[in-house]
């Protein structure tokens, strides 16, 4: 007989991961401070200290990794390690004499400390040609790319702020990259094709039609087949009926690309979170290294590290300066695509006179 | 290193660079033949410009609804070793700690039952095992489980909650972020594990207005800690933050209400017009503290673009105690009564945050039982168009 | 035979109508000053001086009263005034020496001097009973009861900034009031009663259905008369559907009143223009004076001066402090009216966890 | 005083209070039995809280398509002298200067054909002369057109143009608003009078950024003036009203682009970020004025809530010299581009305003032939639901 099955246990309880400082001192931090890239101390109330040594990831971890970073936390943080929301791992210890040879073990395993303070952290991403159905583009290989060229901002905390990058590689966005600095975004420019002899034994027809946010697909009778077709024109290629049905075909090796939007931002700092904005409509996908989106991007931050003031994010500085004034420094095209035409579109036009001429 | 079965000259060009490569990583795994033919299938990938993968496909744990992504290649006669290739939502611990031990446990599961590619973390927060066959799924699951672990949500439930590190390590933490959100994954399991809802469902746990998960863009119900006092300043502290930092200049001119002031000598803050956006305390971590009137504020309705354009949640509950000893029943009765509103309601994919869209936030809170307060708004509407109810003339 | 008819000539040629030291300055101010409230002076770049003084009216004016003021401009100002863009008169003047005559005959006349400079000007308003069919509330009957209590901030200049009062008689908003620092708003709380033997006399059904904007109105065959029905609950109560077709009549003598919004403006100083926010849903009709109006116009009123920063518009001072400091200084009761349900509804959630608790 | 027909208890008490009372200026001209009845009937509304007016009715001059509102008692049999009380519309002269003499005859015409009472003005800018029989709509056209005036706009036409005083008056006049309203007005005197458009369609033209006559709130296209060099600044002027003004807190504070600073000796603006608020010349106008190069922004497409919702004008041309020389000529192609556009696109009762929201402002300005600017948007779109054309692969 098969042992008794064991469901809905939920997580581990997060205490018994825990080192034994937080325990101790557990909602009793008194403050914190960053000693240099990477490196940080918390000091407890009770004067205990706790440093954190923080490693960049690509997300994408073969367990040889993890395991390695076991190893590394059995040597130097009695076993202690965690990571964060942005897919860093922090080892964590209470012995500061430890962290130079901790620092150079991880290095040496090819992974590089920083992510800390006014810097780039690492790039929340997304399944891309890994394993999504959807994507657009690759996410790893973008963010490889990327991260490659703006590997000394992760090192160092030269940024007037923090600057955020999250790439996805389509419109569902599951990187959640809409309110960062700057977003990457996967985008299909085609309306999608449908393969009308599957379509009745894979997709309910109303669900389909349903799904549409501009009502583009309509029923049809296609050689006989029930079945729907797309007017190109309402189409704005989101994909969701791709979703709800894998016989509308979106991805497209010629037409699918990248979109760059900047200026968002989560924390409530200062000012309200606020969503990115289109900077750059298209930019055709150029694999093995997207050189063009990796252009792109630098040129946005060093404008941005160059102009913007000490604390503010890509979004307060460009709300200071003005988005024609954005648009002049960084060299960008403003075209039709940039004005927005969804429901709530008339709330961007420009209300004011309040121009700078 | 293993000997590669495929010649990848493209993705062999991403091993190069300063920056970790996941190409690396993929071959670090392939001694596996799995791992070969996700490599081969996405240099293919690479040189042909499109995904390799073909659409979804139900595959899952029994009795459960979510968990796993069912993947199919399609080309699975030139990759069969990944003709079937799912992942798996290991529910992670409260803000991703571990031991190593714990980490050694999860890789030996994986190494047993799939390709030990992962993803830590997936950006819901779930600890992703990428790519197992469709055989794995209930071995990996028993072996998961007999090890304390379970599987995060997927489909129309509610999603893997997470949280930020809080009170475990931050000075800032208004409330016990890992506590509440390991409560809340204990409480909803079965709404965890069992899709019932119109759609997703995601809850997001932030000590402090930093919002280190972005909670507020990020999900359904965010839990963002504030604070109701005045914020705790040490005078002296600030004067020595004042040799290094232009407190005019990075402080008082960047607080959103302008509410604080500095003559040289003390810094004053009116807390009453303080809208605990945490940049003042962020600048000076010494110096200043988030009040002793502890909670949190509930926001709702996060999300992305799809369907109706994406959303930020906005204000639900402007300030709510966060007592560990309530069990958070007050968050778990709101929660509830969301659900069932919404549950009934709501249409099919539609997020809670376009489905209060759609029927109005204040016939919203009237089901919900809540009284509306103008913190919940920007400012109260500019257009005249109210369906006024007969209790006007009272 | 009939005089050959003139047609399409426009308006005359406001020229003819300029004062000589217009004429000469035209172009060339230099600067203005207002000497005390109602009376400023304007200084050419030449050295000439051009006196305004400015009156407050009714806006509703007989003949009997123009021609009382052409005599006095014909007493003090060469035959010289306009009116302002709020139903003001401006005399107009050179000689400095004639100003406190020409006042004390304006005054004597019934009329007052003021409305300059950080004050209340006169209430911009419509109709009402005196002429529109479409009214829920009178115009000139509420401006009179309202300005009557603030004359005192029309004759003096005590404001932190320009108040401005607006009225309008229904949604139409003839006043355009939807920018006012305070606007005054008479609404329809009723769906329209339909008069089905005159509908399809009347009306084209088509056009009356697709004039509403909730889509409250289907056509229907009422006792055998082609004629519409509205869903109650769609309604609100917008009075479109009256406009294009006069058998729905919204009109309603026990369900008509009166609603206030505030924080409204025009001018691009300092912030940008604004529309005007709820604060009173609604205040049923209690004429001949509408004292609930007037109260609760005047305390915002109070709050406002006592609270507001020098050259803060209402919705400047209320976007300072918050709204719901705004509801609590004012005693107003914040409803579930109070929160949008229209298109953009979505855009006035609070999306932001920057609160004052 | 005129003996009053009807007891007019609620009316009377109108009569009251410090402000100038239109009951008064109705008794005024009681010696008309037009006006007896008109008092009359508005006691009833006031007794009985309903207007007693019904609904329109098509009355007009020949060949005129507006100018006249028609307008019927719905109590003709109680008050026979307001049976048909029509309003007309008499184009005013820009920026409302009058004499005494050109009033004259004004109230002299008025006198001649309806009921002596007024409107001074309306709110779209018509002297606005209210109630007279449908009779008397010919011979009072004659009596007018015969003195040099015109009938304003109603329907669905070009309506009346108004302007603020301007350069007449005003030291910071852009352009000639006096001068441009009066053109504009002549140039469309068809367009005026004929309705032919989908809706109504408002100028207004404002000399500065102050907007005294409210047009970005209130007309289809506001003529703002601006200019584009520095803001002229007479130092020795700024230290005199730093006596009386708190430079810092009243002009630094409150410029939005904070680009004015104040060394307690010489102002300085950094113009490049100056967005031509007005509020620092508003408040300092001996020691500051507009720059020399002048010109106005075009903003189009404001409007009351009917039907889709208020809108305020938005950027259409940012920047457009408005040359008395050139006769306005690119105003004035803009303006036939723009009505042949929603001429033939626009639906009935549709604003210019929202036609360009349902249309989308990219398609509206690609027929236009306009080319998309920054300044027209607050910001570039957050949503990604972009219609993307061929020409991207360019
Ligand atoms: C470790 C982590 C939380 C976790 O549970 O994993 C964390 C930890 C800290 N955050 Fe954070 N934040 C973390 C993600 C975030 C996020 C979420 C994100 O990036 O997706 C945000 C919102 C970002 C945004 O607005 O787009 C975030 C916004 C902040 C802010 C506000 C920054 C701002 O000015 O807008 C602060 C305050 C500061 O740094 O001055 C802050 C401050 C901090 C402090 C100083 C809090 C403390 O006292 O310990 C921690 C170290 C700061 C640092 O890394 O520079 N943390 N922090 C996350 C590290 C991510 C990483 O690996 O890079
Ligand atoms: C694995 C993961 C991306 C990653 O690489 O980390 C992911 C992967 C997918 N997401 Fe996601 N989403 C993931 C986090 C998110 C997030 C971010 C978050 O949760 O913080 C979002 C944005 C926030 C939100 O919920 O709105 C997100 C918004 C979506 C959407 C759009 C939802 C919307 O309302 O706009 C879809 C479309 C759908 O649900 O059909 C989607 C759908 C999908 C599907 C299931 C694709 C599909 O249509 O079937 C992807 C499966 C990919 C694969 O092959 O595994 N995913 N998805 C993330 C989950 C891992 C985890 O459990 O930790
Ligand atoms: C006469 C008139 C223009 C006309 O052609 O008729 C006019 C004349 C002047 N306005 Fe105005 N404004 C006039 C209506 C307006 C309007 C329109 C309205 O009220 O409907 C506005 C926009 C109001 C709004 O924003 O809601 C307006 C917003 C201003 C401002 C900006 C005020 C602000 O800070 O927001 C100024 C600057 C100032 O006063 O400091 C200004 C300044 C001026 C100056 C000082 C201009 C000058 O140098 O001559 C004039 C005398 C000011 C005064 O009355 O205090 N004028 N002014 C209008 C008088 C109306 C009246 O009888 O009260
Ligand atoms: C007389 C006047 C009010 C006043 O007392 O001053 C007026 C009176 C009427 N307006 Fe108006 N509007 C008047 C200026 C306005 C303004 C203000 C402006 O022009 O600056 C507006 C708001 C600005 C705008 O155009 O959006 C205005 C927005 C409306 C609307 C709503 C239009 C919209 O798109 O939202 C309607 C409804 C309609 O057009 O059917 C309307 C309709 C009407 C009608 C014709 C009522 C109707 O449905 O037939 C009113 C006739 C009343 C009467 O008995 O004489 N009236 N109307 C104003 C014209 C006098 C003049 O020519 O000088
Ligand atoms: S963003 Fe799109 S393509 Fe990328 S993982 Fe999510 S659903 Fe898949
Ligand atoms: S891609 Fe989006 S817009 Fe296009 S047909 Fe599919 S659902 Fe509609
Ligand atoms: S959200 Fe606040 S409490 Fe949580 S880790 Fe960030 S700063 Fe600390
Ligand atoms: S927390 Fe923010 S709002 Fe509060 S005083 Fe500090 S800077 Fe100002
Ligand atoms: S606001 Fe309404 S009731 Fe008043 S005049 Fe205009 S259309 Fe008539
Ligand atoms: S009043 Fe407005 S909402 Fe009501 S039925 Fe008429 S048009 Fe529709
Ligand atoms: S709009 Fe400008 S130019 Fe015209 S009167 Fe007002 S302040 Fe003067
Ligand atoms: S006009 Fe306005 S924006 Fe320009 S400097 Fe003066 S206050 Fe600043």
């Amino acid at each position: 007989m098969a042992e008794e099955r064991i469901t809905d246990i939920g997580p581990p309880n997060y205490e018994q991961f825990l080192p034994p400082v937080i325990k101790k001192n557990y909602g009793k931090w008194d403050h914190h401070e960053i000693l240099k890239p990477g490196v940080m101390v918390h000091v407890a109330e009770s004067g205990d200290k706790l440093f954190t040594v923080r490693c960049g990831t690509p997300r994408l971890l073969a367990i040889t990794s993890i395991r390695k970073f076991a190893d590394i936390a059995d040597k130097y943080c009695d076993g202690h390690l965690r990571w964060t929301s942005r897919n860093n791992v922090e080892f964590l210890l209470t012995d500061e004499s430890k962290i130079e040879a901790l620092i150079a073990e991880v290095e040496e395993y090819g992974f590089p400390i920083g992510g800390m303070g006014n810097c780039i952290s690492n790039i929340v991403h997304t399944q891309g040609w890994v394993h999504c159905h959807s994507a657009a583009s690759d996410a790893s290989g973008t963010v490889k790319a990327v991260m490659d060229e703006l590997m000394p901002h992760f090192q160092n905390m030269e940024l007037p702020a923090k600057l955020r990058v999250a790439y996805a590689c389509c419109l569902n966005m599951c990187g959640a990259v809409h309110c960062s600095d700057i977003a990457i975004l996967g985008v299909h420019t085609r309306a999608p094709v449908i393969e009308h002899d599957d379509l009745p034994k894979m997709c309910e027809i109303p669900t389909l039609v349903a799904s549409c946010p501009t009502g583009a697909i309509r029923p049809a009778t296609v050689d006989g087949v029930q079945s729907v077709e797309i007017v190109d024109e309402q189409c704005m290629f989101c994909g969701n009926c791709y979703t709800v049905c894998p016989a509308v075909k979106i991805n497209n090796a010629q037409t699918d690309g990248i979109s760059i939007w900047v200026g968002g931002k989560v924390s409530n700092a200062r000012v309200a979170p606020k969503f990115s904005k289109l900077a750059i409509p298209f930019i055709p996908n150029n694999p093995p290294r997207w050189p063009e989106v990796v252009d792109a991007v630098v040129k946005i931050i060093n404008v941005y590290a160059e102009n913007a003031r000490k604390h503010e994010r890509m979004g307060e500085w460009i709300d200071r300066i003005g988005w024609p004034k954005f648009f002049e420094l960084t060299d960008i095209e403003f075209t039709k695509y940039h004005i927005d035409d969804f429901k709530h579109a008339g709330e961007t036009y420009m209300r004011t006179a309040q121009l700078r001429h | 290193m293993t000997e590669m079965k495929y010649k990848t000259p493209l993705l062999d060009e991403l091993e190069k660079g300063p920056w970790p490569s996941f190409v690396k990583e993929m071959k670090k795994e392939a001694h596996r033949p799995m791992v070969q033919d996700a490599i081969g299938q996405l240099e293919r990938s690479y040189e042909e410009h499109i995904s390799h993968w073909k659409h979804g496909g139900l595959v899952g744990v029994m009795g459960y609804g979510g968990g796993v992504i069912g993947r199919y290649s399609d080309l699975p006669e030139e990759f069969p070793e990944v003709a079937a290739f799912h992942t798996h939502r290991v529910n992670q611990p409260s803000a991703w700690f571990y031991t190593s031990e714990a980490l050694r446990t999860l890789c030996d599961i994986w190494e047993r039952h799939g390709s030990g590619l992962t993803n830590m973390h997936g950006s819901t927060g779930d600890i992703v095992f990428l790519g197992s066959t469709t055989e794995e799924i209930e071995p990996l699951f028993a072996d998961l489980t007999k090890h304390g672990f379970d599987l995060g949500g997927s489909g129309s439930n509610m999603r893997t909650p997470s949280c930020c590190v809080g009170p475990a390590r931050c000075e800032w933490a208004c409330y016990d972020t890992l506590d509440a959100c390991y409560n809340i994954t204990q409480e909803f399991q079965d709404e965890l594990h069992r899709p019932f809802f119109p759609y997703k469902y995601k809850f997001k746990f932030a000590g402090c207005p930093n919002d280190c998960v972005a909670s507020i863009a990020r999900s359904d119900c965010s839990v963002m800690g504030t604070w109701k006092d005045e914020i705790q300043v040490n005078q002296a502290a600030v004067l020595d933050y004042a040799k290094t930092v232009d407190i005019d200049a990075e402080i008082c001119d960047l607080c959103p209400t302008r509410c604080v002031e500095w003559d040289g000598k003390t810094l004053e803050i009116d807390n009453s017009n303080c809208v605990k956006c945490m940049h003042c305390i962020n600048v000076m971590p010494k110096a200043l503290k988030p009040g002793k009137e502890r909670g949190a504020t509930i926001l709702i309705g996060g999300k992305a673009p799809i369907i109706g354009g994406a959303l930020l949640c906005s204000v639900f509950v402007p300030f709510l105690e966060m007592d560990k000893d309530s069990d958070y029943e007050d968050l778990k009765e709101l929660t509830e009564a969301i659900w069932d509103l919404w549950g009934e309601h709501g249409k099919l994919r539609e997020r809670v945050g376009e489905f209060i869209q759609r029927v109005g936030m204040s016939n919203f809170l009237e089901e919900i039982g809540l009284d509306p307060v103008p913190e919940m708004v920007m400012a109260p509407r500019s257009n005249p168009y109210i369906f006024f109810d007969d209790e006007i003339f009272e």
